[in-house]
C-alpha cells in the first residue's frame, strides 16, 4: 500500500465520511429505515446511532415519501440532512417531494430558500435481487434540472464526494452500488473531499476512450486488462458525478484516442450513454474516426435468473467482444 | 402577540382579527379583478370565504414560526406577515415579488417573514411543515410549523404518511386543515366515507379539534391551544376548520356546476368577515367607527400594493438560470 | 369449499387446514435448508409462524378469487392452490418455475391459480388487489380480491389510498393485515402510536376485525365473515391477524437483535401448527392418526416439489427479452 | 378541406377514440380526477360520463398513488383501463406503481400477466403554469423497459394513437401536451387507427433534417417556414412514439439531408435529444456533413415570468438562428 493511504471498504469509506461530517455541524440529521440501532441494511450507517443517539439518526416506519418530504421541509429550515432511501428502488414512493419539492425550491424561490439534503440510496442489480431491486435509473436525475448526481465507484470516491455532498448547500442525489459496499479500496489517512464535476482517469490508453460509472468501472478496467493482451491500450474514465459532468476532461480523452465507448449497466434508450455520446460529438466530431459505441443493459426488466441477468447486463466478455469488433471493423 | 390561553382577546386583537380578514379579502378580491383583466399570468385560486382560518392561526405566530400552505394560499403570506406589495409583485411576475418573480402564486417564498411557500402540489406541504419541525425540535428553536392543508389532501398518503411521523416524533407542528367541503368539484363526502377530518387523529393517537371555520374567534382559541401545546412540546394537533370558499376553485370556474346556488347562498350567510363585525358591534365590543378606520387603512395598503406591482419592472430575460444552483 | 358462516368446519376442513399449515411450515423449512446451503439465488423472507393466516383465509377462496401477496409469499401462493413444484422451481430459477425463473421468491405470478403476485415492494399489493376488485365488480365475475399485507405497510400512503378507494367503491375485497409487530427489526409501536391496525377503520367507514392470527379457527371464522360479506356486495373489510415470525426477518437475520428470547420463545409456544393439533386431538375432533397420514403425506409432496425443482433445466439466456412486450 | 377530412381539436380527438373504445368493449374502464361529471379538467373526457356513467367513469379524490395502482390490478384482472393522470406532472405521485408494477408484472410473470392500461397525462408549459406544473420528462419512461410512450402533436394523431394504446395488451404512456388541447386539426371522417413506432414526414426539406415531437413540432414547422425565406430547406419528422422508436425512417431523413437538428422541451442533458444525436450517429455517421445540434430548453425550472420562461423554452426565432449559425458554419 502508498503510504498515506489505507484500505477500507466502500460502505465503511461512507461511514467514516458522515462521522466526520455530523461531528463537524451538530445540525445534521440522517433519516431513514434501519439506520438506527440496526445500522443500516447495507452497514452504511454503523456505529453512528451509538454515537450520535436517536435524535440524529431518526429511524421511520415504510413511509419514503414522508420520510424524504421530511428531509426536505428539515433541510428547508434550516438543517442539514441526510436521507436514505436504502435501495435507491425505493426513492419512487418519494418522487413527488424530490422533483416537485427538492430540485425546484431554491430556484422558484429566487434563491431565498436553501436545501442542503443528500438523498442517498444504492443503485444496480445484486445477487439475483430481482426486477423490483436492481433499477439503476440514476440519468433521470441528472435529467432533473436543481439536482447533482453523483455515482461513486471507489471507497476513496465515497468518502471524498460525500463529504462534498453533505457541505453542498443544494440538494444531492448520492447513487452508490449496493454490488460495490463491500468492495476494498485505498483511501488517504489525511482529511479530504473531492470537488464535484472532475472526472477520474482510472486507467491511460492510447486506442479508445471507455467512460463508466459506478460498478462498470470495475468491468471496465477488467475489460482494459484482457484488452490490453488483444494489443488494444483503452483509457478508462470515471465522471464520478454525472451534475456537473466534466466534459473538458472526457473530451480531451477522446481527442486523443480518437475513439470512444460508454458502458452502462442502465439500457441506452434515452439515458446517460446517449448524453456521453452527444458530448463526443459536440466537443470532438473531428476527432472521431468511428461513431462512439454504446455497451449498456440489454432493455429488460431484470430477471431473477442468474443466467439470463447475465445475458442482460454487460460482462467483461461482452465489452472485450463488443471493443475489438468495433475496432477491427 | 401570544396571550395565555383561555383569556378572551383584548380590543386590539379583534381589531388586529379584522383586519388581517378584510386585507385578505380585499386583496383576493382585487387580484379576481385584475385576473379577469388580464393583468396577470398563469393560475390563481382564492381565498375568499376562509378568511377566518388563516387569520385566528397566525393571530398565535411570531416572526420565527413556519408557515406552509397550498395552493390557495396568498391569504397564509399576508396573514403571516408577507407584505401585500411582496405578494401582488409576484402574481404580476415582477422582479420585486416575493420571489422575484420565478415563482408566481403558487411559489411564493419569503422565509424572512416564516412564510415557507405556496405549493402547487396538493399534500406536499404536510411532510415539508413536519420536517420544518423536525429542524425546530433539533435546534431547540422553539419555533412552531403550521401546516395548512385542504380536505382533497386527506386522502393523499401525504397526509397519512406525515401526521404519523409527526405524532411519533411529538414535533412542533399543528396541521391546520381547511375543510371547505370540495377539492375542485370533488365533494369530500364523494372522495370518502369518512367526513370528519379531525375524527381520523385516532389513528395516529394525536389530539384532533374540530372548530368552525368561520369564526374567527373559535379559530383563535383552538389554534391558542394547539400552538402553545406545540410550543410546550406537546407535540401535533389536527385541527379541522369548516369552511367553504364562496368563489370558484380557480379564476375560471364559476364553481356553481358542482354546488348548489342555496348552499352557496347559505355559507355567504355565513360570511366570517361580516359575521364578525355584527357580532363585535352589537354586543359593543368593538365601535364601528374603529372598524371603519381599518377599511379606509385596508382600501390605502392594496392601493399601494397594486401600484408598486404595477410599476415594478419585469425580471430580466438573461438572468433565467440564476438560481437554478445554491452559492 | 364455501360454509355457512358461522357452522363449525367439520373433519375434512380440520384436516385441509392441518394440511395446509403443515406444507407451508414444511416448505419454509426446507427452502432455508436450501437457501444455507447455497441452492437458491436471491434473497428469502420465511412465513414460518404465520401459517394460520394464510391458512384460516384461503380455505374459503374459490379458484377465480385474487390473492395478492408479499414479500413474505411462498405460504400465500401455496394456500391459494399453487402447486409446490412451481413455487420451489421459480425459487431455483428455473425455467418450470411458475414465472419461468424471470420472476424469483418476491416475483411469483400463477394467475392460472388465481395468485396475483408476491411482491418486492412493501404496500404495492394493496391499490393492486384494490383494483382487481374493481374488475370484478365491473366485469360481474363474483369473485373476491385478497390483499396479504404486513403492518410495515400500513403506515405507508399505499394502505390509506387504497382502503379508502376500495371503501369508497364499496369493492369485493378483503384487506388481510398480517400484523408480526416488526418490519424488518422496526417494531410496530416504535413506528406508530397506534399499534391496532383494525382501529384504523374507522378513519375509512370500513368494519375493522381484530382476529389472534396464531389461532387458524379464529381466522376461518373472521375471514369465513369478510369474505362473504365481499362476495354479496357488502363491500371490504380490515381484517388483523396478530401474529409473529419466529425466524429472522430474511435468511441471514438471525431476528434476534431486536427480539429478546423470552418473547421468541413465549411465541414459539404458541405455534399455530402444534397448538392446532394439540387441540383438536385431547377434544377428540381429529384423530392422531389422521393428523400423522397428513404428515407424511406432506414430506412424500416436499420431496416430490424438491426433486422436480432440482431436475429443471435452467432457463436459456438467449430469451432473456422475451416477454418484454405482450403480444 | 381534404374530403374525408373534418376539423377537430387535439382534445376532442382523444374523447372521440375513448368513446369508440369504450363502447366497443364494455370492459374499459376510465379512472381519475375530474372525469366524470365535470368532463376533465382539460375537456379530455367531456360527455362520456353521461354516456357510460359512473361505473366506467371512476372520480378519485386526490390519490395519484392509490388510483394508477387500482388501475394497474383491474388491468392485471382483465380489464383494460385508462388512469389518467391529468397534469403528467402528478404521475410523480405514481412512479413506484408504473416502474415497479406495471411496467415489470408481464415480464416478471414469464407473459402470464397483461397489463393493458393506458397511463394518461398531459405535459409540458401552458400559461406560465409554473415549476411544479410544467415538466416534460416523458423520456423518462422511454429509459424504462416495458413502456410504450406515445407524444402526440396532433389531433388526428391523437385519435388514431389512442385507440392503437386502449388495444394494446401492454403499459401505454400517452402524453399529450397542455399547450395543444385547444389546437385545430383535420383527421379522417372513417374510422382509423395509427400504428405505433411510424415516424410522420410532417413537411419535406433537403438541406437539414429537425426531429421534434409534441409541441415542439409546432415550433419546427413555424421555424421550416421561416428558414425557407433564408434559402434553408428543412426536413420536420415527428416519431409520434418514443418506444417504439421509428429509428428508420429518422436515418433515412438524415441520409438524405446529411444533416440533424433535434428539438426539445425538456433539457438536454440524459433525455430524448442525446438519443437521436446517438441515432444519427449510429445510423449515419458517414453521411453527417456535421455533428447533429441540440436544441433544448435551458436546464432550469419553469420560471413563472414569460419574460423568463419565453427564454428557456425553445422558440422559433431560437431554432432559426441555431439552425443558420450551423448551416453557415
Ligand atoms: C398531487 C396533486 N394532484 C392534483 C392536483 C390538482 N389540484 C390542484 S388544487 C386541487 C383541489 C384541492 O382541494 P383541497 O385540498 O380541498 O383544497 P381547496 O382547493 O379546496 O382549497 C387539485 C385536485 C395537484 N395540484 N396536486
Ligand atoms: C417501499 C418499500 N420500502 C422498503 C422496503 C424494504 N423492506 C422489505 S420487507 C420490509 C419490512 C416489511 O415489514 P412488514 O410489512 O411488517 O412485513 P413482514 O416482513 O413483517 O412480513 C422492508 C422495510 C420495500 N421492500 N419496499
Ligand atoms: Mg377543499
Ligand atoms: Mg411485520
Amino acid at each position: 500500500m502508498q503510504n498515506g493511504m489505507r484500505e477500507i471498504t466502500y460502505v465503511d469509506a461512507g461511514v467514516e465520511a458522515l462521522r466526520e461530517e455530523m461531528a463537524r455541524d451538530e445540525n445534521t440529521v440522517y433519516i431513514g429505515q434501519g439506520i438506527g440501532p440496526r445500522g443500516g441494511n447495507f452497514r452504511q450507517t454503523r456505529g453512528l446511532w451509538q454515537e450520535f443517539g436517536d435524535h440524529r439518526l431518526r429511524d421511520t416506519g415504510i413511509c419514503e415519501l414522508g420520510a424524504t418530504g421530511v428531509a426536505i421541509g428539515a433541510a428547508m429550515a434550516g438543517s442539514r440532512v441526510i436521507v436514505d432511501e436504502v435501495f435507491l428502488d425505493f426513492i419512487l414512493e418519494a418522487m413527488t417531494q424530490v422533483i416537485q419539492q427538492a430540485a425546484k425550491t431554491h430556484y422558484s424561490s429566487n434563491g431565498k430558500i436553501k436545501v442542503p439534503i443528500v438523498i442517498r440510496g444504492a443503485m444496480g442489480s445484486v445477487r439475483s435481487a430481482g426486477s423490483h431491486h436492481s433499477h439503476a435509473f440514476y440519468s433521470w436525475f441528472a435529467h432533473t434540472p436543481g439536482l447533482k448526481v453523483v455515482v461513486p465507484s471507489c471507497a476513496a470516491d465515497v468518502k471524498g464526494l460525500m463529504k462534498t455532498a453533505i457541505r453542498d448547500d443544494g440538494p444531492v442525489m448520492f447513487i452508490e452500488h449496493k454490488a460495490l459496499y463491500n468492495s476494498k479500496g485505498e483511501i488517504p489517512t489525511h482529511e479530504y473531499s473531492i470537488p464535484f464535476g472532475e472526472a477520474r482517469i482510472c486507467r491511460e490508453g492510447s486506442d479508445v476512450t471507455l467512460v463508466a460509472v459506478s460498478k462498470m468501472v470495475q468491468v471496465a478496467m477488467e475489460a482494459a486488462t484482457a484488452l490490453e493482451k488483444h494489443g488494444i491500450s483503452v483509457e478508462v474514465i470515471d465522471p464520478r458525478t454525472i451534475v456537473p459532468l466534466d466534459r473538458a476532461a472526457i473530451a480531451t480523452s477522446i481527442r486523443k484516442t480518437g475513439r470512444v465507448a460508454i458502458l452502462d449497466e442502465a439500457p441506452a434508450m434515452c439515458g446517460f450513454s446517449g448524453e456521453i455520446f452527444a458530448l463526443a460529438c459536440e466537443e470532438c466530431f473531428d476527432d472521431l474516426d468511428a461513431p462512439p459505441l454504446r455497451i449498456c443493459s440489454l432493455p429488460a426488466p431484470n430477471p431473477f435468473s442468474p443466467v439470463l441477468e447475465n445475458q442482460m447486463i454487460p460482462t467483461v466478455e461482452r465489452v472485450v467482444r463488443e471493443i475489438r469488433h468495433s475496432l477491427e471493423a | 402577540m401570544m396571550q395565555a390561553i383561555g383569556t378572551v382577546p383584548d380590543t386590539a386583537m379583534l381589531l388586529d382579527l379584522y383586519q388581517c380578514m378584510l386585507r385578505l379579502r380585499d386583496f383576493e378580491v382585487k387580484v379576481q379583478e385584475l385576473y379577469r383583466s388580464g393583468k396577470l399570468p398563469g393560475f390563481v385560486h382564492l381565498y375568499v370565504g376562509e378568511e377566518a382560518v388563516a387569520a385566528g392561526v397566525c393571530a398565535w405566530l411570531e416572526p420565527k414560526d413556519m408557515v406552509f400552505s397550498t395552493h390557495r394560499g396568498h391569504g397564509h403570506a399576508l396573514a403571516k406577515g408577507v407584505p401585500g406589495r411582496d405578494v401582488m409583485a409576484e402574481l404580476y411576475g415582477k422582479v420585486t415579488g416575493c420571489s422575484g418573480g420565478r415563482g408566481g402564486s403558487m411559489h411564493m417564498y419569503a422565509p424572512e417573514y416564516g412564510f415557507m411557500g405556496t405549493n402547487g402540489i396538493v399534500g406536499a406541504g404536510l411532510p415539508l411543515a413536519t420536517g420544518a419541525a423536525l429542524s425546530a425540535q433539533l435546534r431547540k428553536s422553539g419555533q412552531v410549523s403550521i401546516c395548512f392543508f385542504g380536505d382533497g389532501a386527506v386522502n393523499s398518503g401525504s397526509f397519512h404518511e406525515s401526521v404519523n411521523l409527526g405524532t411519533v416524533w411529538n414535533l412542533p407542528v399543528v396541521y391546520v386543515c381547511e375543510n371547505n367541503l370540495f377539492a375542485t368539484e370533488m365533494a369530500f363526502s364523494r372522495a370518502t366515507k369518512n367526513t370528519s377530518v379531525a375524527s381520523r387523529a385516532a389513528s395516529y393517537h394525536l389530539p384532533g379539534v374540530e372548530v368552525d371555520g368561520n369564526d374567527v374567534l373559535a379559530v383563535y382559541e383552538a389554534a391558542g391551544e394547539a400552538i402553545a401545546r406545540a410550543r410546550n412540546g406537546g407535540g401535533p394537533t389536527l385541527l379541522e376548520c369548516k369552511t367553504y370558499r364562496i368563489v370558484g376553485h380557480h379564476e375560471g370556474d364559476p364553481g356553481t356546476d358542482y354546488r348548489t346556488r342555496e348552499d352557496l347562498d347559505s355559507w355567504k350567510q355565513r360570511d366570517p368577515i361580516k359575521c364578525f363585525r355584527q357580532k363585535m358591534t352589537s354586543t359593543e365590543r368593538v365601535s364601528a367607527e374603529a372598524f371603519d378606520d381599518i377599511v379606509r387603512e385596508t382600501e390605502e395598503w392594496l392601493n399601494d400594493a397594486v401600484e408598486f406591482a404595477r410599476n415594478s419592472p419585469e425580471p430580466i430575460a438573461e438572468t433565467v438560470m440564476d438560481h437554478v444552483w445554491a452559492s
